[in-house]
């Protein structure tokens, strides 16, 4: 769901490099996070999810602005740090063939990563406590609107200002949520506004902006829970050890 | 998903373009990324802009069909752009043009490159096991995909896809994806027996041979150098 | 017009530009009949299928179904044709049995009660009524592809079209799909459409051959017709069965013996030239 | 002890508790044998195999290759070892074609110049150099076969195992495979274990066969042998190869035929015993 998609060359450099030592800080822990033996079986199951992930954003869903991203659902079956991983593989093949910018991916990595880390901790902890299913969709609904917050608190914090859209894809199947963004200061040249002005500008695009995304955003949570859990409780009526396997490995790592 | 179309692009594409190694294409394609962050020169962005657009010609590669993915960043920053009308029209023609050439340039590179070569150039950077994972995904991808497309199909055949039935789709999609998901789990056990038996060890997927230059490199090499020689000159 | 399927001179065109073409004799297909399309992988099989289904639409040729063109009248033929893939893993959709046979009802806003009776009659006609709550996962191959077929069988369509339905079965699965696609043949004149590699079963299934090779549509006939031209089958790279072979291999050595379909036929032909060549000395 | 594989009544539990059981006869391979094992779906073929390979523990009974345990040897052992899985899509990793051959090599720490050498030995051997650069996925299925079996040739293992290695296979593509499959046995030496559920392929590739149903070996012979024994094919799912079925049909008529293995055999026969009707009169 908390996906930006700025195209390239319109965000300020300092944004997207900070982003990428950002990613590149996380996807160095993530691979010492795994220990050896986990690489050499789960890496199949890595490279799978990842690829399903990718297929479940192509799903359409009707006139929904919204696509599935399923990170929370790669994080449970795959772990917390391979779930990371995850989220990178799936965000560079996203940039690759051009959907959203590839500047923005580090940034994109980050809000990504941090659904799967609490979304994969709030499951492991709610698991003992309660059914699987409220587990899954509370674990869900709860990264999902962090990472929105988070996503939210990046395009405030980059202060550039914003338009938000809605726009459907040009194929007509699919739409989703759209950033278009820019960095004022790149233009100064060509920017004649006072200071005070500028500021009270980007208050009211992000204000604009909240109150655009924040009712898509619900929507799109409401409908990735309903499908992280569908597909969980699934697993666990035909193949319950794919699951609890998982188990054993949060016995083990914490 | 556009990611098939390309990759069979990329895979029987036959252009010069095609033939020059991923290094040569990603130094280029880097070089266009710096220059669109970078530069804040109009005359100089529509010229390269023309330069990847061209070159995505001569690379055989079906403007019409991907005209989408170009239109798509531009119409975002166009809209942008244009509500920034009153203050600047310079400024709203870079925002469009930076993004327009910067997706031209991605698009130059993955419809006339095999993804597995630039998995090869980025394992240079990449831990071995992330490197490992973006391979096994490419692998897996295509396999899923045949698997999706029957599902799509049967649900088609079955009447259980209708553009406008929301509940219908959001069912039909979540038994698809479920069952999808349970062979793709079984799938991976599989391979990883598969990876057992034939001695896993991570970074081993890829051979060595990611480079070997060729004459056909000098076209991106060539081409990378006009840009950087035209924005030291303006 | 009472063709159940005609198709003229197709060709298509898949969005990775490869071109598909199928031409030579019409494909014609009439009410009730059992028709086998024969031809090596990637010769045009698949796509024919796709075409007669609605789910492509032809760059040129001709392809009309139950009178109509399957593309216009995707909606409503739909309803009126079943199809069952070659691999079942990937059209079997519902969480139980029950669920996936009921997947089409359902969409079409069949009320329950008639659902309920429906999938029923369907499930116990094929012998399978005891596993309508079973997980599809767990199945056999056989028993899946039963299921998939209850699947298409279960609005009694006209015709039923069918890819590779013996691809992967052990003999005993592969006699009992054979039984009950002749049964529904028999029983609601149910057209069958299917295709095979596999030119030794033609014999129990099919009373019409096509013979493809590389979008060529090369033969057409009953069994007999067909095996009376072991060039053609060689040509589409098929061999022809077995009992073909030994019998034209000893029709060569001047024994008066015509080509046997089956086991039976192929052992009283061998039993009275052996008696007549006694009789005659 | 010269036996390349010996097992003695297994038994195994998987992780979801179902049992497989695998008694009867001892599977014994000799080497250089060429072994199928014919059985039905879910007969416990690929349980034997997957014990084979080491990677499945029994909980009861003895299985032992080139004289080691499989398990505990599991490192020496996958060296000497080729394994081809059904499904070909799972096993084919490398990102090209040459990158998946090259991947056990290289996991040996094999020298490059040493690995380009027995990568390009294999694949021009199969006829499939030319494919070497190319990327799996548009690769036909006879195709990716061949890659898989390179992948598990290139180290020139002395046990050779395949599962239903035929399966989903045109008739050309079948006996290209057969074809490698006998090379590889002549000139390497290769012993080869398959498993099928095509018991007309049995003639041209195997010269060890067992019958395996529902977890017992019931017979083992060379293909002639196992011929003769029809009512346990049919007690094990089996068909007899049609001519088989004809012959014995024939036989029972009181004509002096034995069980011809392929079509020349069965002509022969029948010609000379046309002729001797004659000549007795």
């Amino acid at each position: 769901m908390s996906h930006l998609h700025i195209p390239d060359g319109v965000i300020a450099p300092v944004w997207f490099i900070c982003g990428y030592l950002g990613m590149a800080a996380l996807l160095t822990l993530a691979v010492r996070q795994v220990s050896r033996e986990e690489v050499a079986s789960k890496i199949p199951r890595l490279g799978v999810l990842s690829a399903f992930m990718l297929l479940a954003m192509n799903i359409p869903l009707g006139f929904i602005p919204t696509h599935l991203n399923l990170t929370v659902l790669a994080a449970i079956l795959l772990g917390p740090w391979l779930g990371v991983i995850a989220v990178f593989v799936v965000n560079l093949l996203l940039a690759l063939v051009g959907h959203g910018g590839i500047t923005v991916m580090g940034l994109n990595v980050l809000v990504l990563s941090s659904e799967a880390l609490l979304g994969y901790y709030l499951f492991a902890a709610l698991r003992q406590r309660v059914r699987l299913e409220l587990a899954t969709a509370t674990a869900t609904v709860v990264a999902l609107t962090a990472s929105l917050a988070l996503m939210i608190g990046i395009v405030g914090l980059t202060q550039i200002d914003l338009l938000w859209l809605l726009q459907e894809h040009q194929h007509g199947q699919e739409a989703e949520t759209q950033t278009a963004a820019t960095m004022a200061p790149q233009i100064e040249g060509d920017v004649q506004e006072s200071e005070a002005e500028g500021r009270h500008s980007q208050h009211t695009s992000l204000n604009r902006f909240v109150m655009l995304v924040v009712p898509i955003g619900m929507v799109g949570i409401v409908l990735e829970a309903i499908a992280v859990t569908l597909l969980t409780s699934f697993i666990l009526k035909v193949r319950p050890d794919l699951i609890a396997c998982q188990d054993r490995q949060t016995e083990k790592g914490e | 998903m556009h990611l098939a179309d390309i990759d069979y692009l990329a895979f029987q594409g036959n252009s010069l373009w095609h033939k020059a190694s991923a290094l040569s294409k990603l130094f280029f394609t880097l070089v266009i990324i710096c220059v669109v962050v970078i530069s804040r020169e109009l005359p100089l962005l529509l010229f390269t802009l023309a330069l990847t657009l061209a070159l995505l010609v001569l690379a055989g590669v079906p403007l019409r069909s991907f005209c989408h993915l170009l239109l798509y960043p531009a119409l975002f920053a166009s809209i942008f752009a244009f509500s920034r009308l009153g203050t600047s029209w310079v400024g709203a023609a870079l925002v469009l043009v930076k993004s327009l050439t910067a997706a031209t340039a991605l698009i130059l590179l993955i419809t006339t490159t095999c993804i597995p070569a630039i998995f090869g150039c980025l394992r240079l950077l990449l831990p071995p096991l992330i490197a490992d994972a973006l391979l096994l995904t490419y692998r897996s991808f295509f396999t899923l995909l045949g698997q999706l497309g029957s599902f799509m199909t049967a649900l088609r055949l079955k009447g259980g896809y209708a553009p406008l039935k929301i509940m219908l789709n959001l069912r039909s999609a979540a038994g698809a994806l479920g069952v999808l998901l349970i062979h793709s789990l079984e799938a991976s056990e599989r391979m990883h027996r598969v990876l057992v038996l034939r001695g896993y060890r991570p970074g081993i997927i890829f051979a060595g041979k990611w480079y070997r230059p060729t004459w056909y490199d000098l076209g991106p090499v060539l081409g990378a150098l006009v840009v950087l020689f035209g924005a030291v000159l303006v | 017009m009472n063709e159940t399927v005609r198709v003229k001179c197709l060709r298509h065109i898949y969005p990775d530009k490869t071109e598909v073409k199928l031409c030579g004799l019409d494909f014609v297909v009439y009410p009730g009949e059992k028709v086998m399309v024969l031809g090596p992988n990637g010769s045009g099989k698949t796509t024919l299928l796709a075409h007669l289904t609605g789910l492509l639409r032809p760059v040129e040729g001709e392809v009309r179904v139950l009178g109509a063109d399957p593309v216009k009248a995707f909606n409503t033929l739909r309803r009126r044709v079943g199809v069952v893939f070659q691999n079942v893993d990937e059209q079997i959709i519902g969480p139980t049995v029950w669920d996936d046979v009921a997947f089409a009802l359902r969409n079409y806003g069949f009320k329950a009660s008639q659902i309920e009776e429906m999938v029923a009659a369907i499930l116990q006609e094929m012998g399978i009524f005891h596993l309508k709550d079973k997980i599809p996962h767990y199945l056999s191959g056989g028993e899946k592809k039963k299921v998939a077929l209850a699947g298409a069988m279960v609005m009694r369509p006209e015709l039923l079209i069918m890819d590779e339905p013996f691809d992967g079965l052990d003999p005993a699965a592969k006699k009992e799909i054979i039984g009950l696609l002749g049964k529904f043949n028999r029983e609601y004149g149910t057209t069958i459409v299917m295709t095979s590699h596999d030119i030794n079963l033609v014999p129990y299934i099919a009373d019409s051959v096509y013979i493809i090779s590389k979008g060529m549509i090369l033969l057409h006939g009953n069994p007999r017709e067909v095996f009376a031209h072991p060039e053609v089958l060689r040509q589409a790279n098929l061999e022809p069965p077995l009992l073909v072979e030994l019998f034209s291999a000893l029709a060569r050595e001047g024994l008066p013996l015509d080509i046997p379909l089956t086991l039976e036929e192929a052992r009283l032909q061998l039993l009275q030239v052996i008696t007549s060549t006694k009789t005659a000395i």
